[in-house]
Order: structure tokens, then C-alpha cells, then sequence
């Protein structure tokens, strides 16, 4: 069941949203860049200050603020991206080269499909991603049908924070465009997937057609 | 621990009995056939959500005279209705739900249910039955509790609940617990445990079934 | 790209669709029960004659139409399928006992999962489900994190034959309520992907955010 | 078999050069960075439909003023306008797209290809460098031919063109053709081919790639 956070002040939503999130919880977060990233979400557990944290999302924070904010904090323990390196990464940079927080890049379209798997109930997959580069080194190589594959784990995550367009009152989502991105995919890949939306409308508003993400893997959602 | 009660369960009893015990809020699957009588007693007003495997939740009741939408069909291919806050979804994305573990409970039919919580509904093991295994495999693995509706006894008056399965396997140590016309039953690693009993005494249970129960 | 066939004749449009389907073929045809079923292209395939077809549906036929006719003019060398046994499967049963037509049966979430992954270039899977049963006889069993798998390979067809609602003339689609079932799954898995609707509406008439089979994985639509 | 010309092609050349060889119709993805030039030579209307990673098809051109929207972006996160007959959909579709082989054409950089076909564009390999991979490992295998667009010599003269990788792989016997200021070869299992050349003789690239070409 989902719960519809709503309150006058904003800011006290989204911290009851993360406040259980604890030290050491693995947090996915959605966005491709700036596209679908909860910044609110991700501030409100910057301020609830969790720490030791596993981080996946495409990148590695951008700027000064949202992720990149949380790496400054030193909140964040590892990082597991497609693509740290950015021209406005600093936060990142520095804490990496200062051997701060620890790294594992995974190829974009393996990293989707890890957590596809994780929400899916695949024990591994194989991906013909990788193979004979250094990111399979150390990963299980097998020949199937006269083609190359690495063998890839499932990867989920204890909480994901998903920013989409509209949630109806049970937690039905429809997402924006290319803000669409990582968020029904982790969504499915999470314990709790905490959601913030621009709009809550009532249950049958939304196009049963278009629903991208069902409600039931919705447990939170907070109007931002 | 278990309460005893003088009379067996009618099918719909039983299908009360499992509704009772499904919380608020649940996403449950409830198979084809017999396990599908527990819709008639769930209120989904209370926000249970029903979940058929051919790509939808939100399945609401029977469809009925100019309800009937021949693209809007159940598991059992029985057109039925939507209820608001419905969503449809293709098939991978069905069973990824399903194999997923997102699925609070599943209600299924079983020929026989082992006390390690093994199922067999697919398969009678007869050398010229038509294999035919449809969504039963995937149901016994991958929701969070599955249960089992069935009569106790076969026409035979055997136990379909046994020590070990002699029909194939669906699923091994899946089912959490069996609800039957006799009494409910948990099943699993710690071995068969009474939740309830209907119309049977525990000796009674005892004999017919050849079971030892904590 | 995406051909459109339209033609005053509904029935000359189908056969064109199907025209180039050859002997031996693996044909995915979509559709659970009759819902989503695309019984004129299924109907224009057995008029074409092709033979020795190996045919991928969630059943076996149905009655005395559609993929059951199929299977009465021999056209079908082996069904691929979850559920073959029904009521009314008569053409089926009596082919399969008569030594007839041969058959895989396969759970039918794996028989999706299967599909996918010849969409999405995976080269196989490790799932859950029939650990232990019938149906993972000589299948590659193994442990990951504590639970038992079975790998399943990815099954891909010459052709898909898929019914769909409406199309753009770029070929994008939706679908009806659970009539959508299997056909977005085989559009990906297979070479060639054939596609009636009951309309073509122009392209842009469709929302974007709404489309569920992309116009990347239809060859050809075709009104009926 | 193959055309010389007199003088190399200019960044904006190359890219016309590469939409010349991009079929009616075909899907094509186009990376991120020097590749997306090619767009503005490709006719949208003549039917090729531009995919982005970040999960769309039918991607168009910067937008400008008030057509910026921040949750429509190319994945090099720059804001572009939707044409008619778009779709969105989610990463792991996105990728399975790629990854299953159904985009015609893919256009990447490089650092260096090699004779056979591998491409290395995702790290100099410098042991300082903060790795980064995005998308680039699954579009090298995923597109059903890969074109690469670089120039031929690196700043400091070096053939970019390559017997063997030096920098760490991004896919392996995966590019079809490389497009460059100096012309435009074959590369895979039959060796290298010239398709053409530009302001360089068949001798001179001979010798200044040290590679014998077919």
C-alpha cells in the first residue's frame, strides 16, 4: 500500500519521506543527469545525514548541489555509476582521487538491466556488454551460441528515490519525457521506493494504458 | 493451539477463511478456478489489489451483460471488469512482477502439498496427460506467501496432504500455508503445524493423514 | 521502416502481410485466449501454406479457429507453448497423441522472459522457476546468493505475427486492455514483426508517452 | 577501387559524408559529442529516426528559446525537440533496444580503431583517470553496423588507426566503417579497406599509418 505524504511545508514531507533511510542502506536514485534526479529527496537525506551509504545512479553528481552535495558531505561510502567523470563532477573528483569514496563503473545499459534483474527475479544474466574490456575482468565469461557474454548480477537496491510527473492516490505513476530514465526500473529494484511527483490526482484519474509504473511497487510518494 | 470446530467448510467457506486472512492493501494473485471464489469475499474497497498474470492489476469482479469486453478477460479467460486504479502491462513485465516477489499472496489450487511447503497442481503424473503447466510454476515461486485451497481428502479419501510428493513438482517449499475444508494447515521447514480444524478431531487428523502435527 | 498495407480487400491485405512466410519458419504468434489473438493474419498464414512452421503461443489452439486450424492442416511441426491442454484443444490433443506435432511446454512467465531476452540481446538467463520440477530436466541448474536457478536461453522468431489496437503510419502501437498480453514481448524477438490494428491514425496522432510497442520493432501493420 | 581527392574533409564534411551512407528509414543513434553533427545533414523528413540512450526514438534538433525543456535532453544531456511519431520509454528498453541489435546505424568517436574492428573511446588508459564508460560499451555492440567519425592522425601525427589497440577496448571487432579528415576506411575481419581518400595519396597513407590496405 502506498502512503501520500502531503504537508504545507515541503520540506518537512520530504524528510518524513527518507527519515527511516539508515546508515549503510543502499540508495538508488534516479535521473540521467539533471532529467528525472530528485533533488529534493536526495537534499532531504543529505539533511537527515545517513551515512555509509551505496549510491547508484548514472552519474556521480553534477555542480553543487543534489548528489554531488551528498558526496560532499562524505555520506556517501560508494558510488556504482555508468559515468562519474563530468565536467562539473568536482565533488566527486576530489573525494576519488583522495581515496574518499570508492567506485564501480558498470556499463549504462548493464547497470539498467542489473536492477531490471534485481526487480525481476533473475539470479544473473548474460550480456555481450563488456566482453574483453577491463570492466569484465573478473567476471564469469562463457561462449553461448558461438558468441561472448559476461555474466552479470542482479542489483537492488534497500530504497530508491524516483522523481515521476503524476501519481494517482494509490501510487500509480506517469513520468516526463526523457525524465522517465532510471525511475520505473529502480522503482521495481527497491525494498521501499520513495517517489516525488509534481501532482497527486485521484485513483482513476490516470490512463490505465499509460500507467508506466503500477502502484505496487510504489511506497511512498511526496508532492515537491 | 488450534481451535475445533463441529463442521467441515463448504468451498466457500474456505474462500471466506483466505479472504480473512489477506491484510489491507495486499497485491494478490488469485489463480484460475476454485481460488478465484476468494474474490467474491475480499472487499476491495479496502485496497486489496488483484493481479492477473495476463497483464494487469487492479482486476475487479465478473464482467456482466454489456460489461463483457472480450479484450478484457482473467486468468481463467473470464471477461471481468477493471476497477479504478487499474493498470496494464505486457506479459515480461507480468511475470517480472510475479517472479519478482511483489506479489503478497498468491491462492492457488494444488493436487498435493508436502509439509516442507512442496506443490504439485500441474501435473497428475499420468503418462498420457498433456503437459500443461501455464502460469503455476511462476505463481509457487515468486510471491511473498502463497497458499493453497483444496479439500483435505482426494475422492479416495487419501491425504492430499502428504509427507513427500509423489505427483511432479510445481514449486518446492513454496506454499506458507493450505487452507481446506478441514482445518488450515502451516506448512514449511518447521514441519506441519494445525492453525485450525474443522469437522475432524486432532486424533482424527492424525489417523487419516499419517502426519505428525506440532 | 515501417510498411503500411491497406487495401479495400481485408482479406488480400492479410495475405500480403504473411506472403513471404516460409516453410520451416518459428512463427511467434501473440494472444491469450482469444484476447489479442490475431486470427486473420493467423488465418492468412494457413491459406499461404507454409509448413513444418514451429509456432510460439501461450496455448495450443482454441476451438475450430485460428492457430487450431493451423495445427489441423499440419502445418505445424512443433508448438512451443505454457498451457497446450484446454477444453476445447481438440486439434491439438488429437495431433499430439498421434505422435503429430511435437511439444515444448515452458512456464509461461520464462516462455516471456525467454522472448525478452531475444529482444534484448541477452544470452540467457538464470530463473527461479521449475527449479526442481519436470521442466528443468537438462537444464543447467545452479546456487547464487543461497537460492537455486535454472539458465534459460533466449527464443527468437523468423516472424512475429501480433494484434495490436492502433498504429501510427510509422508503425508505433498501442494496445487494448489485456489484449496487449505477449505482443510487445514478440514484436522485440523477432526478425520480421507483422501487425494487425483496427486503425492507422497519422503519425503524431499517438502519445508519445503512451506508446508501448515503438516503431523500431514493426515491419509491417496492416488494417483488419 | 577506391576515389582520391585533393583535399581532407573538414569536421562538417565528414559528418555529411557519414549521413550520406545512413539508408531511408534507418534508426540511428549518434552518441554523444562530434557524431551529433551528423544530424544536421541527415533529412528527418526522409524518414531516419534518431534514438538517445537516455530512452527515446524519434530525438530532433537542439531545441532553442522556449522550446528548452530540461526533461527532454540527448544524452549529452543537451536539450532537443521531439518529432511526430516520438515514444519515451525507460533505460533498461532503451538499452535492451541497443543491445538486442534493432538501431541500423550507430556514429561514435574514437581514440583508436583497430584493423579489425576494435574500438577504444572510453579510456586513455592513464592511470590517474577517473574511469567513466556511460553508454559507449553498449552501443559499440549493440547497433547493427558502427561507424566511427575521427580524424586519422592524432595531435601528435600518430595513426589512430591502429594493428592493434593500445588504449583499453570499448568493444571488440565492432566497427564496420571509420570515417576520418583523410578518408574513409573498412575495417573488421577482412582486413582494412579505403572507401576513399582525401588530400592524401594511397602511398602517403601507407606509409603515415604504417598499415597495408586492401
Amino acid at each position: 500500500m502506498t502512503d501520500v505524504i502531503e504537508r504545507s511545508d515541503a520540506t518537512a514531507a520530504a524528510d518524513e519521506a527518507v527519515a527511516d533511510i539508515p546508515d549503510g542502506a543502499t540508495v538508488l536514485i534516479g535521473g540521467f543527469g539533471s532529467a528525472g534526479q530528485p533533488v529534493e529527496l536526495i537534499d532531504a537525506l543529505r539533511r537527515h545525514g545517513a551515512g555509509d551509504l551505496t549510491v547508484v545512479n548514472n552519474n556521480a553528481g553534477n555542480g553543487d548541489h543534489g548528489l554531488a552535495l551528498l558526496l560532499r558531505e562524505g555520506l556517501v561510502r560508494k558510488m556504482i555509476c555508468s559515468f562519474p567523470r563530468q565536467s562539473d563532477s568536482w565533488h566527486f573528483d576530489e573525494l576519488y582521487r583522495a581515496g574518499r569514496v570508492e567506485l564501480e563503473v558498470v556499463p549504462q545499459g548493464t547497470l539498467a538491466e542489473r536492477m531490471r534483474a534485481a526487480g525481476a527475479g533473475i539470479g544473473g544474466f548474460y550480456s555481450p556488454t563488456g566482453v574483453g574490456t577491463l570492466l569484465a575482468e573478473g567476471k564469469e565469461e562463457r561462449e553461448l551460441d558461438g558468441r561472448r557474454f559476461v555474466l552479470e548480477r542482479p542489483l537492488s537496491g534497500d530504497y530508491a528515490l524516483v522523481k515521476a510527473h503524476v501519481a494517482d492516490r494509490m501510487g500509480n505513476l506517469v513520468y516526463r519525457r526523457t525524465a522517465r530514465n532510471f525511475g520505473p526500473v529502480m522503482a521495481t529494484a527497491a525494498t521501499t521506493t520513495v517517489v516525488q511527483v509534481s501532482r497527486v490526482v485521484p485513483t482513476g484519474d490516470l490512463d490505465p494504458e499509460a500507467v508506466v509504473t503500477p502502484s505496487i511497487y510504489v511506497d511512498r510518494v511526496v508532492v515537491l | 493451539m488450534s481451535e475445533t470446530h463441529d463442521a467441515s467448510l463448504t468451498r466457500d467457506q474456505i474462500a471466506a477463511r483466505i479472504a480473512a486472512d489477506i491484510p489491507e492493501g495486499a497485491f494478490v494473485n488469485l489463480g484460475i478456478g476454485q481460488p478465484t471464489l476468494v474474490a467474491d469475499h475480499l472487499d476491495l474497497e479496502r485496497g486489496v489489489v488483484l493481479h492477473t498474470e495476463n497483464g494487469m492489476l487492479g482486476m475487479g469482479r465478473a464482467a456482466t451483460g454489456d460489461e463483457i469486453d472480450p479484450d478484457l478477460i482473467n486468468a481463467g479467460k473470464i471477461p471481468v471488469v477493471e476497477t479504478p486504479g487499474a493498470s496494464y502491462f505486457h506479459h515480461a513485465d507480468s511475470f517480472a512482477m510475479m517472479r519478482g516477489g511483489h506479489l503478497d499472496v498468491c491462492v492457488l489450487g494444488a493436487f498435493q502439498v508436502s509439509v516442507a511447503g512442496d506443490l504439485a497442481n500441474w501435473h497428475t503424473g499420468a503418462p498420457d496427460a498433456i503437459p500443461a503447466v501455464g502460469g503455476a510454476m511462476d505463481l509457487a515461486i515468486g510471491a511473498k506467501q502463497v497458499f493453497v485451497m483444496m479439500t483435505l481428502f482426494d475422492k479416495q479419501g487419501g491425504s492430499k496432504l502428504v509427507p513427500e510428493l509423489t505427483y511432479p513438482a510445481t514449486g518446492l517449499g513454496c506454499v506458507s500455508r493450505v487452507y481446506t475444508d478441514h482445518g488450515t494447515f502451516e506448512v514449511g521447514a518447521d514441519g506441519p503445524r494445525v492453525v485450525d480444524l474443522h469437522g475432524l478431531t486432532a486424533d482424527e487428523l492424525a489417523e487419516r493423514t499419517g502426519l505428525a502435527f506440532a
